[in-house]
């Protein structure tokens, strides 16, 4: 672990804080699936826990992780887009 | 070498793609393109992934691919909008789950291999199970009581308070020793034992109906979890995409704890749900008006300005698709409508927005709390769809209410008010709606869908 | 150099892009004074080349670069504090 | 060891705190105390610099310390408000020469010492001291055409753009070869000499009032030189604090150049300041209609609602006292001033705003354009005091003038126009202005503070 990690973090903070906060309400349900399907970001930890092959636990976990993770990545994305795409401006239209 | 490089620009192209994506979901109208972008952030960082030289095997990492591909595509496609909060709940569940198993995996491959964990290191992992595994528990109660397969009211017992303390303190207690000694492993596995239980004990006792609050929070553990991943791993996508999801979490609570006049302390601190012993004034002595569907028809299509207020009875009832009808009929007769949408409407933050917006009612017709709250003494017709507590005037004027203080939408300034409800049971609150038995409120009882559709047949007949 | 500076550098321009882009008109030139105070960060670097004792090329350029960047820190954050003492609402008075 | 983490963390918190100090420039009553902790910050990583092991001698240190407090009080305590532009051109200088100095510095100790220089921290270090370098000189030659002892008008001469990018090319040339070869020290030094004067030739042909736009560049330029440092170094706080300036340099360019109408291009590739042949319409044949101080204290005197818009010639004048007296006179007669505030009013973003400021108009009295634009059609009367281009009509009417598309206030449209200013002679962007022969606009010429000074007294007499 690095001390330049904890500015990562602050930093990731303080841009998250400042992003989010100015996300209207109109869009927080889509906001919710938008964080879960970018959860899914710890594929890059369960892909290598899955695929090194050091150890059987280390790869049944590891692989376990990588469904969960994927399932969120896919459906995720796949649901924001769903929602996102039925906010429409008066006069335009979905189709 | 080079191979190295390529992941970590992947890592880097993710993380900004991944903030632009939120970003964009400032501007509904960017909104779709933007997470198109984070998405392809997504798809980056698991090439960047893939290409590592430490996979030596592919087969197990294309099973796992498959099926969570397998699970996510209904969870993507299939459920429905009104699916909405359980369908998130779960989402956590399973992010929570992926972090702890990869704690889990590091902490055991350190040890098997003999690799000395360092105190910083260890204190990490120690953090990602422990947030992660009570996420998972508490993500799963939440997803059962959203869902209706585990009860919804309050689960309480007798010295529940003096349980959880002792498992926590218990818990901490491991976190600390294990800081000191990475390699005992019993206490490791205990402490993720521990959190499981934690999570359950935490959820439990609250009601379904706060359940909105609680997986915001939750969402703000897995991010927190994740990010400890990242920590632990050296990885900083995923501390930046940990600390995005936390940042997000801990805001909608805010939000949500704010809209509801509850303490953010309150909520953080688990001690929600209780049943405040309510000293608000009844309604002894006073009558309703009720008011059938024709009147209602009647007063609708001739009315110059309609404000629609949808709250959770409008989700219950699947009625979003009938108001638009509604309004559609009510423009086409000269009148103009608009849509009051309280922050805390619903069950869920922006609960109201999608499912209007699924019934293809364009979002610059929705108003906020703010923006509208000055335009109901214009308005004709204020016409609350299963709405309560949010156009509840007691949070203005009667202070011996548990909601007094909430901002609320001032639906009783309307010239008339029309309220679509099965009968006089109260909403989330409790607590019973003077606003329901003023001189210019009219009742319409009845099951929102089933009543608007009659509103609508006679406004067509007209 | 660490890849993770790059990480903080990205992000801190995202932060400080956010907040900058909000600062009102009103307060540009405070917050040209500002940046200006801050930019006296640089004697992080220049003490250690003064006090190192390495050579003296160093430290006599150390010793210059702290007084530069020092004059910047004192002079800055007071001419930035004069200005913003100067704002008031209507009603507030500053003496 | 535990030294070293004390600077780390002197150093993490000093960043969290410079960010909240510029988040506090937010918002007008927090301002101070945010900027209080910015300053506890830089005192904080300066101790926690000074108890780094490597520092050996305090006595050089302290010497450096002491002269810069005696320069820096004077630049915080005694420069006028009305200095402000050269003040900070000036402060540039002195933050890029002192990042340049710890380039080079560190430069000589790695290769005097035998230290291998990485391809990477090179590259940090060349571009650290190019454009530590280049704003040393450009900053100082905007200092000297603001504070007017350098000729404000563009120093152009033959040929100038292919000497430039000679000059650039070669730079560029040695900035690649040190990245293959770092020992290359004359190249290195070579490098720093041609920076600077690229500072030169870059800046020289822009004229004085242009000046405000290369500031800004300058202060993103040092900006990320610092941030540079930080890359060599391996400093965090300096990344940091470096992309903070960067940006807001880089933003306050944008606002300026689009607030100009100029293509932010054409800023960034230093393009501006050349007197583009106008096709603007001209004045011939029409009249303007002069007005009597005392004739000018009778409108105002009774006049209910006023809006000044103060523009460059309030500062030169140093009229702010005048008018803030004045404003006051006629709200103790039951008016209502407003002041209208340009964003590129002035010489230097913000310029009305501080000059206003110090002369005691509170704040919440100053309306940015867009907030007061559509409030002229109700005003009696538009005060136009030293204000030029930023009241132009053209800017909306003619195609052919320069400033056509600029933003501008639309104080044509009061009922009645007053303006200040001392002839007819045009101002920065050098064009003529229609409505000062409008039949509604009356001209009071002479010094701003002259004029209001009567004013004034004619308003007390009466
Ligand atoms: N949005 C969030 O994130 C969130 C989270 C947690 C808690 N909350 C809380 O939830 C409440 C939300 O307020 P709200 O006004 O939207 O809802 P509410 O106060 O809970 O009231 C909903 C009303 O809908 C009626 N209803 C239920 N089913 C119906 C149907 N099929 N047809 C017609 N009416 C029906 C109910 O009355 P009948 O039974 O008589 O029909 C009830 O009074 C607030 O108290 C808020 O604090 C919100
Ligand atoms: N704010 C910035 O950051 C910035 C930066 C660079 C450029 N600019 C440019 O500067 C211009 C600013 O517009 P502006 O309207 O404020 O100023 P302006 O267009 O430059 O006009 C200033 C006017 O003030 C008059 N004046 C000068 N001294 C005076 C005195 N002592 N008493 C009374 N009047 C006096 C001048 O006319 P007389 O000589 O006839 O009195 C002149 O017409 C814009 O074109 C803008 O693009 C601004």
């Amino acid at each position: 672990m690095d001390i330049v990690d904890v500015y990562v973090f602050v930093l990731a903070g303080f841009v998250g804080y400042q992003v989010i906060s100015r996300v209207p309400a109109l869009l927080h349900t889509p906001l919710m699936a938008a964080t879960n399907a970018i959860s899914g970001i710890s594929l890059v930890g369960s892909l290598v826990a899955a695929g090194s092959g050091r150890n059987t636990v280390a790869t049944v976990l590891g692989v376990i992780a990588v469904a969960c993770a994927m399932a969120n990545v896919v459906g995720g994305f796949l649901i924001t887009d769903r929602m996102l795409r039925m906010f429409r401006r008066t006069g335009t239209t979905n189709k | 070498m080079s191979r190295e490089i390529l992941t970590q620009v992947t890592y880097l192209v993710a993380s900004v793609l991944f903030i632009l994506g939120l970003r964009s979901l400032t501007k509904p109208d960017q909104a779709r393109r933007g997470m198109n972008l984070a998405a392809l952030g997504m798809l980056l960082a698991i090439v960047g992934t893939l290409v590592k030289t430490e996979i030596v095997s592919y087969g197990w990492i294309a099973v796992g691919l498959a099926v969570g591909t397998v699970i996510g595509y209904p969870l993507g496609m299939w459920v429905p909008m009104t699916a909405m909060p359980q369908r998130i709940a779960f989402s956590h569940m399973f992010g929570a789950l992926a972090a702890t198993l990869v704690g889990v995996a590091e902490y055991h491959t350190d040890l098997t291999e003999g690799h000395p964990i360092s105190g910083a290191k260890m204190a990490a992992l120690a953090f990602e199970v422990l947030f992660g595994a009570l996420t998972v528990t508490g993500s799963f109660v939440a997803f059962g009581k959203l869902a209706e397969f585990l009860p919804g009211r309050p689960v309480t017992y007798k010295g529940q308070n003096g349980v959880n303390l002792a498992l926590a303190a218990v818990a901490v207690g491991l976190f600390v020793y294990l800081i000191i000694r990475p390699e005992f492993s019993a206490g490791f596995y205990l402490m993720v034992g521990l959190a499981t239980l934690i999570g359950l004990f935490l959820v439990l006792p609250i009601g379904g109906a706060d359940m909105p609050v609680v997986m915001s929070l939750m969402n703000s553990y897995a991010g927190l979890a994740a990010a400890a991943t990242g920590f632990a791993l050296g990885n900083e996508v995923l501390i930046i995409a940990g600390a995005l999801d936390g940042a997000s979490g801990f805001i909608l609570s805010v939000v949500m704890s704010k809209a509801m006049n509850r303490s953010f302390s309150n909520v953080l601190f688990g001690a929600f749900g209780s049943v405040q012993p309510t000293t608000a004034r009844t309604a002894e002595g006073m009558t309703v008006s009720e008011i059938s569907p024709e009147d209602a028809a009647l007063q609708l299509g001739y009315a110059k300005s309609v404000i629609v207020v949808p709250g959770y009875g409008m989700a219950v009832a699947q009625a979003q698709h009938q108001i638009r009808e509604l309004a559609e009929l009510i423009e086409k007769n000269g009148g103009e409508v608009r849509y009051a949408i309280h922050p805390v409407a619903g069950r869920m933050p922006g609960h109201m927005n999608v499912l209007l917006a699924e019934a293809n009612v364009p979002y610059d017709r929705l108003y906020d709390m703010e923006e509208i709250n000055d335009r109901f003494g214009e308005a004709d017709i204020a016409l609350i769809i299963g709405a309560n507590d949010v156009v509840n005037p007691a949070a203005r004027t009667d202070p011996g209410s548990p909601i007094y203080g909430m901002p609320i939408l001032n639906a009783d300034m309307a010239r008339r008010v029309i309220v679509l409800k099965r009968g006089m049971s109260p909403g989330f609150a409790g607590i019973e709606n003077e606003l329901f038995y003023r001189p210019n409120t009219s009742m319409l009882f009845g099951d929102a869908k089933a009543s608007l559709t009659r509103v609508i047949a006679e406004v067509k007949a007209a």
